[in-house]
């Protein structure tokens, strides 16, 4: 037998996961022994901080790999992590408060929430089909337990049953497209697979690569929601626990966008690139067109910005559809605004719930904006950025990812994109309506507490002050 | 020549004073300060005018630029500059600001810091459109306008006030966006023809693309035009996407209304001599006469629609429809005499329909109605009232020795020198002259003219207040109107830059 | 000696019953069940793949389907246990209150 | 040079002194009068000044061109605001200062127990700054704020009882046919400064022939003369502004006005602005000579047909409008005839004896207490003498009378008519026509003599008294000019006098003939107009009637009824209104709404529906999403599959 | 003689899908599953991957499968379809099911060869003792993968005891 030679292991690299990771068992551990869970929480928010912290002394050094190449951690990596622990904790704030209103406060909640980060990060800086497929399987799997945690609810239930049989269901289909991968490319590396399409020309058009390819798109599609793959987003929004559904919103998708701009930077042979530019090009056009229009329909604030994320995830592909370090950029600085955005929009559904009543309703809204005016200013705030409103930054963002893609040459995926934001605007002005034009008699209470406002006000101040440091900004990710 | 900053003073003073809104002042204080605000931009763009200020009336190009890089990688700066072209509706943004913060002392008592924080806001937008000369950032105070309009609209408004702001928002926005889509093509193609890079620097994309067209056919060009013009007509807004407009006026209150008319529409016109004619001379030689078209139809048809409204704001309303025809055949005649009227007609819409909007305001303060059928014998009892109103209404149905009359006369003038329109568009054209008398002093007939009635009987005349917001304008209109020159000789050298002999738009004939 | 495609034939041929199994039955069970099929078809086709490249990556590969395939079925019984005591039921339509 | 710019700035501002004046500071009723009466004194003494300094010059240097200020400079448009004096607006200061002044005196008394004096004169004052700049104007835009000024001023003044239904629908209607004549002479001065590239009259009518001459524009019909485009606009403007055909109608409703102002604006001065226009150009009229015959035509028709309407009226002032309007188409036909001088010498002597006759007719009302009709007067005479006199001498000023004013200036736009010009020759059609229109005349002012002052008063439901002197004395004064103010322009034959008129335009008129007194034409028009005065006088002054009576000669003239309404005039305007209501009404309550934002709202509606046509696709069940799914991934890998097989 | 392995055992795994996804009762559908799995776990000795075929027949046919057919026991939930709400869902996703397998048959083979470069000869183990080459690459290059599914196990572990212990509690409380 020979001796097996384990090799030398560069823990740094999956410094900010193996953090979160090992965080998650400690305090399932201390779980048993903490009967306040706020404790839990806090102490969880501590581990996301560590996770960043320890990322600092890399960030703009030399990008490196680790385990057999599996992973790397380079500056877009960096950046992509911490989007995802702001977020995370983010979503951990407004979680505090809120389940314990809804009764469903739980020790196992926080512990489980980094533990479907750390896949997160792991899909942020994956270098490998195989560990990018087993992270989202990983961060599904976490997630699918999130929706279904205000158990006995029947809609959380039926969400994450719902999510749990679509996301298998398209685990299929990405699993499967790795095989064909395989067995086209003798690799699942993902710079072995560039590797292999670039050293043996005939292999990009080899139908095995691109069903293979093409099938891996649609299982990393659904994650982020891309049309028509994206049905689940919806009900699954609407059922979980509110911050579950923000943290969906935000740092899912910006997990499934970072595995996904991965394959398609690092993998992907340049013969092929204008195929698969065409056909992230219709898809994002669908999913804005679609995204859009549904989202005009809904009267359920979570349906609405369920459908809102669904129209961002075309937006956010846009900036992918570009190719081009541009893009990438465009790309990075939407995902950024838009998980702020996002979430500061559900926390502030997050403040209309309470145990027994939900307040999901836009009329719900009426009058909030003069009973709650920090709350309803930010709201405002909030939705005017996700329109495109300058001089926030929902609208630096989308002005990057359109001038991108024209440089691409998608001059008619700009014009979809920037008709429908037109239509976005339709909807997101209706819940300013709602707020500040409309007044009501039986308006709901409000849980917002002063952590939620601080909260608040401080997102929504970024998302002001990101436009008008849209450079800095850019400047977090160097063009390559 | 100074080092101050004084574009930048003027740009950002409005939402230094909006900021001071967050602070919890009573609502009379609030009132003041914003007052206090809004008077001192005014003061600081006196400061401006030619003469004795800083501004030189001499050359054509941009002054007192202030440039600073923002975003490099895109090439985005932010650069103020102001020329000719600018400079009174610059002065005539400052001016009307505080008046309309005047107006709100007896309008507006619900949630007043919110209001006059948009009022300052909105200032800051429009003034930005103004002094903006890098396309992006152009974009930006551009859209940035109709954020705190529409709250103005929504939440200030009258019954139907959330469908006018959402139509209002949405149709302008929808035309915004083709004009980003062409500001994209244009900063990337400048880039892709020159250093690679991205660049929104108006002037720098001007010059080259006056020099080859940016390597761009024809027919791109033509769209890149339409694209821009998509945005600047509906601001205007040119007949026949005008329909957001009467709703929006009717809807707003009286202090929205007389901003939309007065500043927000001429947002659109100043585009067109801002893009439309120096970055596209072809096209607009191109789309001149079929814009030409549009705008005598403006003029007629504005006119006519505004004849059986019922609804006095309503009425005032589509004469804008129908004097901005005017604006914009004056700009596509694309002679000197038509852009100095055009410029002039601007400032003089925003000085007659502002006023117009603020009488119907006060009276509508009085009897909270605006059925023109509820009034009757005004002139008898608000004589001093009715009299101010009558030389507003006159000015703004151009009569002579009046502001409007001297924009109009010059546009007419341009209209029919020009190489593109000719006379037809000057007999159709004049034919809203005629118009506007009749749906003007019909109004007045059925307002101030004929008995009081038991609704009418016991108005007051104007206050104190009041009158010092329309003396202000009265005297301006009447100034003007018997001394234009100092107005038009500052604008000269940038129009003759524009559209004189020499320029592109003339050579290309 | 098989050729190898034959074995891709046949694991497109699982992988489309799995797919139409979970499209067109309303029992989770049965849905859950299909699920694995399809996962178990992208095994057969890794394993054939790394018997024709003589590479023995594809059979680990394997290795983590199989497991990804545990997990999931271990959550989702959990979940459908839980349904089932709520709303007495397995069938898929029935859960089905969210829409629009 | 100097003296004369600084006379003619005092002339213009003292009126507008008055209106300031009033406006701000005076409330009382006489003291507005007394203020503005004594600016008006002040400005015919300065008119007088003016006079003997333009006297003082030489005949050929009678022109005097001042540029006050810039007033607009835009690029190549410079439009000084500037006066021209010359004897043509020499002669017309005259008549507006002099018969101002004393319209001024006369509305003192007139208008002391009115409800708003001051207003009224702020109006009248400012309608005296308008004329003047009108007529003082040295390049065509100021002449057009002149021009519009006078109209507002008419507008003003008509409405003054604004309560009053008839006030609204008059002063709104001679607004806007006022603007529609502007329109055309706005058209005009566009069309001329495209062509001469300046205003200023200085500059263009001695290139006029030069620019002009030849130039064609292409019309819908094919091409027509510049010239004659440009005359025709501007005769638009004339029509308008002097009340010809067919823009006349506005003219005898404008008398729901102040009877003074009628007598200042409705017949003295603003309505013979047209004449001056059509004087002014006369060296562009020169060039078109079809226009010029088109204009004698409507002006003779205008005078006809106005003298017929005369005849058919029972107000007192209406009969008096008409016969205006008949008067005004005797001097644009005079005008179109190119005998500018008797058009002028008319526009004269009309502007006396007809503001004597309106100031008379005044005197009736306010000594009848507001009655208007005449059928409810007779018998005046007795009550007030002195006004009757004056009256008869403006009626026989008016009809043509030998010696009065009227007969020598009506006489020489006859003899133009007959006199053959080397461009147009004779027009012995219109002359027919403005004998027999003149012969009218002396008709209808016998019928209104003899229906107002004599017989016995029908309607006894009022006592009549004769007015005060300040109103009197007016009467007499301009009395007094009705008799002898035709010596200013006697025929060539009278040494010393003759042709004064004709001698003092002269540098104006270059090259305009004189036109040759015709003793035989004069003697013909006298015996017709005196054979008519006497049928009128004896088909009305023997009777005795109730106070609501028909007209007896409609009983001989079947046309009566359409000299009653003006041969139905007012119709025709009923039918345009009724048109553009129709078409307003159309576009505001169909066209806009439905149409245009009804696209727009259409289009909101679509995607508000597609909206919720893409959430019932969101069934709600999980395997109609795992379809989807499908048909996406299908499509994806068929997609990419293909794009392999190609 | 491999040939006719394989064609037997492919028409058998076949079979079995199709049986498994029409049967009425989950019982036979998940026994049908576990005959699939184990004529797959044949495919796999004939390919190789004696290794594989042991851990398919334990962990999938065994362990998986009778984790299903406890739970279906457990709810008693072996019939239970009752009418079809959306019966056009079935033929339409019959349909483009064969869709989908007609693109990849037709695709597949329509391009001749798929595999570049075709196996001649195997180095791969056939004793289902070897597993030195599959352990050597599990702890070495593929070491993280391998960490990570213990841990996607550990959290599916959490995740399973979450939703179940939790509504135990609630109940209890009722």
């Amino acid at each position: 037998m020979n001796s097996m030679q384990i090799p030398a292991l560069n823990w740094a690299v999956i410094g900010a996961p193996l953090v979160l990771i090992v965080w998650a068992t400690v305090l399932m551990v201390v779980d048993l022994f903490v009967a306040n869970k706020r404790t839990i929480a806090y102490l969880g928010l501590a581990g996301l901080v560590a996770a960043a912290a320890i990322l600092i002394p890399y960030f703009g050094g030399q990008a490196m790999s680790g385990f057999s190449d599996m992973v790397v951690l380079d500056d877009t990596a960096i950046v992509l992590q911490w989007i995802l622990l702001l977020a995370t904790a983010i979503t951990i704030f407004l979680s505090i408060d809120h389940l314990q209103r809804l009764g469903i406060e739980r020790g196992e909640y926080y512990p489980l929430m980094l533990f479907t980060t750390s896949a997160m990060l792991l899909m942020a800086q994956g270098n490998n089909l195989i560990v990018l497929f087993l992270a989202l399987e990983w961060l599904s799997i976490g997630l699918y337990v999130l929706a279904g945690f205000a158990y006995p609810k029947i809609r959380s239930e039926e969400a994450a049953m719902k999510y749990l049989l679509y996301g298998s269901f398209a685990a299929g289909f990405l699993i499967y497209g790795v095989a064909l991968l395989y067995g086209a490319t003798g690799t699942v590396s993902l710079p072995g697979i560039a590797q292999a399409l670039t050293n043996s020309p005939g292999l990009a058009s080899n139908p095995l690569t691109l069903v293979g390819a093409a099938m891996i798109l649609i299982g990393f599609s659904y994650k982020i929601s891309i049309v028509p793959f994206h049905m689940w987003t919806p009900d699954v929004y609407e059922g979980s626990p509110t911050p579950v559904a923000a943290y969906m919103s935000a740092a899912t998708k910006v997990a499934g966008f970072a595995a996904l701009l991965r394959v398609v930077q690092i993998a992907l042979p340049p013969a092929l690139v204008p195929q698969v530019q065409a056909a992230l090009a219709i898809l994002a056009a669908l999913t804005m067109i679609v995204g859009n229009l549904a989202a005009v329909a809904q009267t359920n604030i979570k349906r609405m910005l369920a459908y809102s994320s669904v129209a961002h995830a075309g937006f956010i592909l846009v900036g992918l559809v570009a190719f081009s370090p541009g893009g990438t950029q465009a790309f990075l600085y939407y995902l950024l605004s838009y998980a702020l955005t996002n979430l500061g929009a559900f926390a502030v559904v997050v403040a209309l719930e309470n145990e027994g009543e939900e307040h999901f309703a836009l009329s719900d809204l009426a009058g909030l904006g003069w009973r709650r005016p920090v709350m309803g200013a930010a709201m405002a705030i909030f939705m005017l950025s996700l329109a495109g409103v300058p001089p926030l930054a929902g609208f630096f963002a989308k002005f990057l990812v359109f001038t991108a893609a024209y440089r691409a040459g998608y001059w008619w995926l700009a014009l979809i994109g920037l008709l429908t934001s037109v239509v976005s605007a339709f909807y997101y002005l209706r819940i300013i309506v709602n707020m500040y034009m409309r007044e009501s008699e039986t308006a709901p209470r409000t849980f917002a507490t002063p952590l939620l406002r601080v909260g608040l006000v401080v997102s929504a101040l970024f998302v002001i002050v990101q436009g008008l440091l849209t450079y800095p900004v850019l400047q977090l990710v160097p063009l390559r | 020549m100074t080092s101050l900053p004084i574009l930048s003073l003027i740009l950002w003073l409005p939402l230094v004073g909006a900021l001071l809104m967050l602070v919890p002042l009573p609502a009379r204080t609030a009132k003041i300060v914003a007052l206090l605000a809004s008077l001192a931009v005014f003061v600081v763009s006196l400061l401006l005018i030619p003469g004795i200020g800083l501004f030189n009336s001499h050359t054509a190009g941009l002054q007192l630029t202030e440039t600073m890089a923002w975003i490099p990688s895109f090439g985005i700066n932010y650069r103020l500059g102001i020329d000719g072209i600018s400079l009174w509706l610059v002065m005539l943004t400052t001016f009307l600001t505080p008046l309309t913060i005047l107006s709100t002392f007896e309008s507006v008592s619900t949630r007043v810091r919110a209001f006059e924080a948009f009022m300052l806001m909105l200032e800051t937008g429009m003034l930005g459109v103004f002094l903006a000369q890098d396309l992006f950032l152009f974009y930006i105070f551009w859209e940035f306008t109709l954020v705190p309009m529409y709250f103005l609209i929504g939440i200030w408004g009258g019954q139907r006030r959330i469908y006018a702001t959402v139509k209002f928002f949405l149709y302008t926005f929808t035309g915004s966006v083709f004009m980003l889509l062409a500001i994209i093509v244009l900063g990337v193609v400048y880039g892709r023809s020159t250093s690679g890079q991205v660049n929104f620097d108006l002037q720098a994309v001007t010059k080259a693309i006056q020099a080859n067209g940016l390597g761009l056919s024809q027919t791109t060009l033509r769209w890149l035009f339409l694209a821009f013009f998509a945005a600047f007509a509906i601001k205007v807004p040119m007949w026949p996407f005008h329909s957001w407009l009467p709703d929006a006026h009717t809807e707003a209150p009286t202090a929205g209304s007389v901003i939309l008319a007065g500043v927000m529409l001429k947002l659109g016109a100043y585009g067109f001599l801002r893009f439309n004619l120096p970055l596209f001379p072809e096209a607009t030689h191109f789309f001149a006469p079929a814009i030409g078209v549009l705008a005598v139809i403006g003029i007629i048809y504005g006119a006519l629609v505004a004849f059986p409204q019922k609804d006095i704001k309503k009425l005032v309303a589509y004469s804008s429809v129908s004097h901005m025809g005017f604006v914009v055949l004056g700009i596509f005649a694309l002679t000197p005499e038509g852009v100095h009227g055009a410029i002039l007609q601007m400032v003089n819409h925003g000085l007659s329909t502002g006023a117009l909007f603020l009488i119907v305001g006060f009276i509508y303060e009085r009897r909270h109605t605006r059925d023109i059928e509820a009034f009757g014998g005004l002139w008898k009892v608000m004589p001093v009232y009715s009299f101010l109103s009558l030389v507003i209404i006159l000015s703004s149905l151009g009569l002579p020795g009046l502001n409007g009359f001297v924009g109009e006369a010059t546009i007419m003038f341009g209209t029919m020198k020009s190489a593109v329109l000719g006379w037809p568009f000057a007999a159709f054209g004049l034919t809203g002259v005629i118009l506007a008398a009749v749906y003007l002093l019909w109004m007045f007939r059925k307002v101030m003219m004929g008995d009081v009635n038991q609704n009418t009987a016991a108005m007051r005349d104007v206050t104190r207040t009041e009158l010092a917001i329309l003396i202000p304008l009265i005297v301006l209109i009447i100034g003007i109107g018997l001394y234009a020159s100092p107005f038009f000789r500052t604008m000269d050298p940038s129009i003759e830059a524009l559209v004189g002999p020499g320029s592109k738009l003339v050579a290309n004939r | 000696m098989v050729p190898i495609n034959y074995y891709v034939l046949l694991s497109a041929l699982l992988f489309t019953t799995g797919v139409i199994g979970v499209l067109t039955r309303r029992n989770v069970m049965i849905m859950f069940m299909s699920v694995e099929l399809m996962l178990n078809s992208a095994n057969l086709a890794l394993v054939a793949f790394a018997q024709a490249r003589n590479d023995i990556e594809g059979q680990i590969l394997t290795f983590f389907v199989i497991t990804v395939a545990a997990a999931e079925v271990a959550v989702g019984l959990a979940l459908l246990v839980g349904i089932f005591r709520t709303k007495r039921t397995i069938n898929v339509d029935d859960i089905s209150t969210m829409k629009g | 040079m100097d003296v004369l710019y600084t006379l003619l700035t005092v002339l213009v501002v003292l009126p507008l002194l008055g209106v300031v004046v009033n406006t701000f500071f005076i409330r009382q009723g006489r003291t507005a009068g007394l203020v503005a009466s004594g600016v008006m004194v002040a400005a015919f003494v300065v008119t007088l000044v003016i006079l003997v300094q333009l006297l003082g010059l030489a005949p050929e240097k009678r022109v005097v061109d001042v540029t006050l200020y810039n007033w607009i400079e835009a690029g190549p448009l410079h439009v000084p605001f500037g006066f021209l004096l010359d004897p043509l607006s020499m002669v017309m200061l005259l008549l507006i200062t002099g018969v101002g002044t004393l319209i001024h005196i006369y509305s003192i008394g007139y208008m002391a127990h009115d409800a708003r004096p001051v207003r009224y004169f702020v109006y009248l004052n400012l309608f005296v700054t308008s004329m003047l700049i009108l007529v003082l104007a040295n390049n065509y835009l100021v002449l057009f704020l002149g021009w519009e000024g006078v109209g507002l001023c008419s507008y003003l003044l008509i409405g003054s009882n604004f309560e009053r239904k008839v006030a609204q629908d008059a002063s709104l209607k001679a607004f806007v046919m006022n603007r529609i004549g502007d329109f055309g002479l706005m058209l005009a001065i566009l069309g001329i400064y495209k062509h001469f590239g300046t205003l200023n009259f200085g500059a263009i009518f001695p290139r006029a022939a030069e620019v002009m001459g030849g130039q064609h524009i292409n019309f819908i019909g094919g091409p027509i003369g510049l010239a004659t485009a440009i005359c025709f606009l501007m005769f638009i403007g004339v029509a308008g502004k002097s009340a010809q055909i067919p823009l006349f109608v506005w003219l005898p409703d404008a008398m729901a006005g102040p009877t003074p102002a009628s007598a200042l604006i409705h017949a003295a001065t603003m309505v013979t602005s047209g004449v001056y226009l059509i004087a002014r150009n006369h060296a562009i009229f020169a060039l078109s000579p079809a226009t010029s015959n088109f204009v004698a035509t409507i002006g003779a028709l205008t005078a006809f047909v106005a003298a017929s309407a005369a005849i058919g009226q029972y107000d007192i002032k209406k009969v008096l409008a008409y016969s205006t309007v008949s008067q005004l188409g005797f001097m644009v036909a005079a005008a179109g005839l190119g005998a500018y001088t008797a058009a002028l010498f008319h526009l004269l002597t009309h502007g006396i004896f007809k503001a004597l006759l309106f100031l008379a007719a005044g005197a009736v009302i306010h000594g009848a207490h507001d009655v208007q009709d005449m059928r409810r007067m007779g018998g005046l005479k007795r009550a007030m003498p002195r006004t009757y006199w004056t009256y008869v001498f403006g009626a026989l000023a008016l009809s043509g009378i030998f010696p009065f004013a009227g007969f020598w200036s009506k006489d020489d736009i006859i003899g133009a008519a007959f006199h053959n010009y080397p461009e147009t020759g004779t027009h012995p059609i219109i002359g027919v026509i403005l004998i027999v229109s003149a012969g009218l005349t002396a008709f209808y002012m016998a019928r209104q003599i003899a229906l107002v002052f004599h017989g016995s008063q029908r309607d006894t439901s009022y006592h009549p008294h004769e007015s005060e002197p300040t109103m009197t004395l007016p009467l007499v004064i301009l009395a007094v000019g009705a008799l002898i103010g035709g010596l200013i322009n006697l025929p060539s034959f009278v040494p010393g006098i003759g042709e004064g008129l004709g001698r003092f335009f002269e540098p104006v008129f270059v090259g305009s003939d004189a036109i040759p007194f015709s003793p035989l034409l004069a003697g013909l028009t006298l015996v017709l107009a005196l054979a008519m005065g006497y049928l009128g006088w004896q088909t009305y002054a023997h009777r005795t009637w109730k106070a609501k009576f028909r007209d007896p000669i409609s009983r001989f003239i079947p046309a009566f009824e359409a000299f009653e309404t003006a041969f139905g005039s007012d119709e025709y305007v009923q039918f345009f209104i009724r048109g553009f209501r129709a078409t307003a009404s159309f576009l505001s309550r169909i066209f806009d709404p439905l149409g245009i934002d009804g696209l727009v709202n259409g289009a909101a509606r679509l995607v508000g529906l597609s909206g919720v046509g893409v959430g019932r696709g969101q069934s709600g069940y999980l395997r109609n999403y795992t379809l989807v799914f499908l048909v996406g991934a299908v499509a994806v890998i068929g997609y990419f599959g293909f794009a392999a097989l190609r | 003689m491999e040939l006719v392995v394989f064609l037997i055992t492919a028409l058998v795994s076949v079979a079995c899908a199709i049986a498994m996804i029409v049967s009425k009762n989950a019982v036979h559908s998940a026994l049908f599953l576990v005959l699939n799995f184990s004529a797959v776990a044949i495919l796999y000795l004939l390919l190789h991957a004696p290794f594989l075929a042991m851990i398919q027949i334990t962990v999938y046919a065994g362990a998986i499968m009778v984790l299903f057919l406890f739970v279906i026991m457990l709810l008693g939930a072996e019939q239970g379809e009752g009418n079809d709400p959306i019966r056009w869902q079935q033929p339409v996703a019959i349909v483009v099911g064969l869709l989908l397998l007609a693109e990849g048959g037709l695709v597949f083979f329509r391009s001749g060869n798929i595999i570049p470069t075709p196996g001649s000869g195997t180095t791969l183990p056939t004793d289902p003792g070897a597993t030195g080459g599959l352990a050597e690459l599990l702890f070495t290059k593929y070491l993280l993968p391998f960490e990570m599914t213990s841990i996607l196990l550990l959290v599916a572990l959490l995740g399973a005891v979450v939703l179940t212990i939790k509504s135990r509690e609630k109940e209890g409380v009722r």
